[in-house]
């Protein structure tokens, strides 16, 4: 048997596949497909301090190997979630984090400060990485200050893990790295969206409500694993890397380029039972590559 | 209901005109409960260009040999890709998705459907009939040539056709055939364009008519995991693909 | 029939389609293949004022839609470009320009300088984004303050038509855009390759020798196409869009985006008549929607 | 030589075993001079992950009939997709690509294949035979089972085989073939793993043999606009595509 168990400090993963925010709902949609507790951990949707409404249709457009979204943090708040939907998926036998989003600063911190007080939720990943809403959002993770700024303030209210999520669409992703484990974070997770754009040329018109949108996929893959490459090697937190992993080969890139877990984002829509195949497929490489325990593969790429 | 992902194998490709096509998929297990209304994702294997699934409209089951039908309209390269799939081959099906059209009793039915929008009124038309409600399908077609498969229809009600020329049925819109001036219906359905959508909306209200409508959307999913097929209704935004695609014009901004 | 002519400032191109610099040798690679004076223009390699031999083996990865390079500029250095090269392809009855790139700014300020002599080379693309060398390249263009050094001082001593090639792997590429405009470029195109990375699980080793490569192909194309809709709006010299266009319609999109004109790269590889098919499928796709002047179609994405 | 983009259509397709296949492929149009050590670029459309063209050699050519023949071992996907083609299928060309073997006259030519460097050798033993040239070949393989169209070979020369296992001709390496000491040759030709041409390098180095090997690289264009597909000579960086694939070891740092 082969370990495939991983820490992100105190959190302890029984594998490194967790599912990315946005792109797995609250767990239970993918309940008729899976076994969620054959998942290291899944991270539910955006949550943020008040109810969003989103953006208007039309939110999502195909690209070459990948997909445009622009769903812009539709969800109903922290205390929807709190009250309605943590009871039901509080006894997944896996971790369960809650992906925290906001607009300004206070907000980030009321929501952290009201998920703070659920038991069965180990962890929060913040995200400041967001290109699909106005204010706020991307904004806080394309600059060290405001990084530093919000992640500092959360740490003061939130007592269990924090996870940071980085936004993609930056000169140097180590300097915000750097930043947000400065002020505390426990671990950083990489990457967000790029901004990207897509147009009709038949109708002349956007295919996003918003014109811009976040770009997902495959064709994110090569960028997401450099960037996780960069930071792997600029911080001493635990990585989380994830964009564009579709199979268990994909994922090992990431463990290799130095990620300590992976998330599987839009693959979940293509494949739902997807994160599962890659816990296994992992399995699997390790037994054919004689690694028993998987801590031996993060960072492990041969630069010789 | 239980949703599935499973191995389709296309056993029948039947070309109708042009644009449309019907491919009969088989299933190496019994099939589950599906209602009418409902859709599947299929996974386009067979062209570079395409990387999400693509929903389509479940046409017919056929629950004594797994088979279930889809009816297909050429409209990009994902469609264009299934209709190139060989009999043999492979289809990632996932399964059966969205609600269903409400099935009234002893009532008289309206189906309007024009174009690839004719997809799922097959399947209703089986379940309505069975129910003990009258059925009048009315579908609209460009022309004569493009009319086809009526006699599908024909065990489960009275078939009507409308052609834009005139070639064949009453010539004009489905919407108006001259029987929803002449006679007087309880529910309408309908699926197609949305300016026909919403013609039969405004004649369903009119006429106090209960009507369901089945919305297209992009999506990525189609299992309510991302939130990317949103209509604006009076309750604020729906998923197309787990709260429809079947809506009652009642709750939409029509 | 329809009129292509668009105008880079005083830069006349019969049509708006060009061909990408590092992907269209010097030309002459494609004369069996196309006639180069159906053409707007083309971008010779990357120009540097000495020899170079560029990067070891491997230099190339495929990825999801698109491929990673590390070629590195490998080129015979400006004298031998206008002794060797420029007296045979300087009768092409098209605009051939040359991509101009350096580590330092005294390289590129000589290189231009010898280049401004050549009589039939009516402009010159500065290349300040190049990911695939170690010093320089694209560090000039991820920070205004070089991007504006490097621009003033080739603008001394160049004359004729001068677009700079600005590098994607920024946080805001418009600032970069108004930095350039200002020390008096008279175009800029965008995008160079976006910096990326693969691995090969199974070895564990890099699969480029310098580990991370530039990104091309449509993969980026939906990241190309909002910093060209982006600098469209920031500046007011004409923007020159690229990064995935494989056929007529996404070459439409980047002019309703806001391009003048347009550049083929990667596509070049897998069809190497793909330029001038996009030529006539633009020029049908005018016919089709009654569109007379290309020029009525720059910028003219519908955002009612 | 003018290099051509054109259609050719799958006529035959050949099963070896289970990793090598031979495709025939046909031109519409007359084929122009197509030289022993030149490749083709095949664009591989039905297989969603894979976006460049596939390299290949020149495994054979039939002027009559405008076809010519490929041999391909399954390494990944664009491979394996190309051995998933059906006859009548489209597979877009662009040839001939890269430089030639030289072809000597009145010498002892020994010919040195394994595994699916095989590819340019029947094209290439052909030219030499023409020459009047004496052929021998020597083909590696893991067993008997994978030796496969010796036949082919026959009209050229001399045809010996070395299995690993011993199950045909000679065990061993090509490279420890018998002839290789009893006999001398005065030109080498070599195809196939790196070691194996390594070997045949050292071989005709210390037996003042001119030897010529078939380089692989990865390759973005294989015309010479890219760079991408350098290897490093004691001239400094040359394209294999165009100033290769056939390089004389002289001119190697092996
Ligand atoms: C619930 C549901 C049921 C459907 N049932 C059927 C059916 O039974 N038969 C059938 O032929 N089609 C049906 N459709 C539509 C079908 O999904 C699209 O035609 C198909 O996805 C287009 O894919 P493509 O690759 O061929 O075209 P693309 O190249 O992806 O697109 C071509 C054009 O169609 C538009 N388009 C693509 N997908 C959609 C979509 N989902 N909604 C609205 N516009 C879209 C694009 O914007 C573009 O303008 C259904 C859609 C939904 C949401
Ligand atoms: C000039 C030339 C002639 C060739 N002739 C033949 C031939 O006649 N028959 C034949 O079967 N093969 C030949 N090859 C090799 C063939 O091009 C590759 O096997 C093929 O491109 C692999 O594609 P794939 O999608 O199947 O594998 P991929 O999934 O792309 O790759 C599988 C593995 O092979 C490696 N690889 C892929 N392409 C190359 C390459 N070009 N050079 C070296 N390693 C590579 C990859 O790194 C990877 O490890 C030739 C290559 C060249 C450059
Ligand atoms: C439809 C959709 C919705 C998303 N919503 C969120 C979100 O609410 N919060 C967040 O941090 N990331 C969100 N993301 C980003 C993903 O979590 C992930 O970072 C990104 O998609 C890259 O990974 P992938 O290529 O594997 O999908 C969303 C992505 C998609 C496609
Ligand atoms: C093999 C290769 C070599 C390149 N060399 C150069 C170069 O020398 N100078 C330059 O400015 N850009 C170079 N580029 C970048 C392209 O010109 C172009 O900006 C990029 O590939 C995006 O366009 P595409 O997606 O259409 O290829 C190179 C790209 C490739 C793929
Ligand atoms: S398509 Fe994903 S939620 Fe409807
Ligand atoms: S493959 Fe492009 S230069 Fe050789």
């Amino acid at each position: 048997m082969v370990n495939l168990e991983v820490k992100l400090k105190d959190l302890v993963l029984k594998n490194p596949v967790m599912t990315a925010s946005g792109t797995f709902g609250f767990g239970e949609e993918f309940a008729d497909f899976i076994d969620l507790s054959d998942l290291g951990g899944f991270i539910v949707k955006g949550t943020t301090r008040h109810h969003r409404e989103g953006n208007p249709y039309p939110r999502m457009a195909e690209t070459a190997s990948g997909m445009l979204n622009a769903v812009g943090l539709q969800n109903k708040g922290v205390e929807n979630f709190c009250n309605d939907i943590y009871p039901r998926i509080k006894d997944y036998k896996t971790n369960v984090m809650v992906n925290v989003s906001g607009s300004v600063v206070g907000d980030y911190v009321e929501t952290a400060a009201m998920i703070n007080e659920l038991d069965h939720i180990p962890g929060i990943e913040l995200n400041i990485s967001c290109p699909n809403v106005k204010e706020g959002g991307m904004a806080f993770g394309t600059s060290c200050a405001s990084a530093e700024e919000v992640v500092r303030e959360v740490r003061k209210v939130y007592k269990k893990h924090l996870m940071v999520k980085l936004s993609p669409n930056v000169t140097d992703i180590t300097s915000i790295a750097k930043a947000v484990e400065g002020q505390g974070a426990d671990s950083v997770s990489l990457i967000n969206t790029l901004l990207g754009m897509a147009i009709d040329a038949e109708t002349r018109k956007p295919l996003l409500s918003t014109v811009t949108g976040g770009l997902s996929g495959p064709c994110v893959k090569p960028v997401a694993l450099r960037m996780v490459w960069q930071v792997a090697q600029a911080v001493g937190i635990p990585v989380v890397g994830l964009g564009g992993i579709m199979n268990a080969k994909d994922a090992i890139e990431f463990i290799l380029a130095g990620a300590t877990a992976i998330q599987i984002g839009t693959a979940n829509f293509i494949d739902p039972q997807v994160s599962v195949k890659i816990v296994k497929g992992i399995e699997d490489y390790m037994i054919r590559h004689k690694v028993s325990d998987i801590n031996d593969l993060i960072g492990a790429i041969s630069l010789a | 209901m239980k949703k599935l992902i499973q191995d389709f194998e296309l056993i029948k490709y039947k070309e109708l005109n042009c644009e449309h096509f019907v491919l009969d998929i088989k299933a190496k297990e019994a099939l589950p409960e599906i209602l009418p209304g409902q859709f599947v994702n299929v996974k386009v294997d067979n062209n570079s260009s395409v990387f999400l699934r693509r929903p389509l409209s479940i046409h017919n089951v056929d629950y004594e040999r797994n088979v279930i039908q889809l009816f297909v309209k050429r409209v990009g390269e994902g469609t264009k890709s299934l209709g190139e799939l060989k009999i043999g081959d492979t289809l990632s099906v996932v399964y059966p998705l969205g609600n269903a059209f409400s099935i009234p009793k002893n009532a008289k039915t309206l189906l309007i459907g024009g174009g690839c929008g004719v997809a799922p009124l097959l399947y209703l038309s089986k379940f309505l009939h069975q129910a003990g409600n009258e059925v009048t399908i009315i579908l609209g077609v460009r022309s004569a040539h493009d009319s086809v498969s009526l006699e599908a229809y024909k065990p489960y009600g009275r078939v009507l056709v409308t052609t834009e020329d005139g070639s064949q049925g009453e010539k004009g819109y489905p919407t108006q055939h001259s029987v929803l001036t002449n006679e007087s219906f309880d529910y309408s359905f309908t699926c197609g364009p949305e300016p026909m959508m919403k013609a039969v909306a405004a004649y369903s209200k009119a006429n106090d008519v209960t009507c369901e409508v089945s919305l297209e959307n992009m999506m990525a999913c189609g299992f309510g995991a991302c939130l990317c097929c949103v209509t604006d209704t009076k309750k604020g935004n729906k998923c197309v693909c787990t709260e429809g695609p079947i809506f009652n014009i009642k709750d939409l901004k029509w």
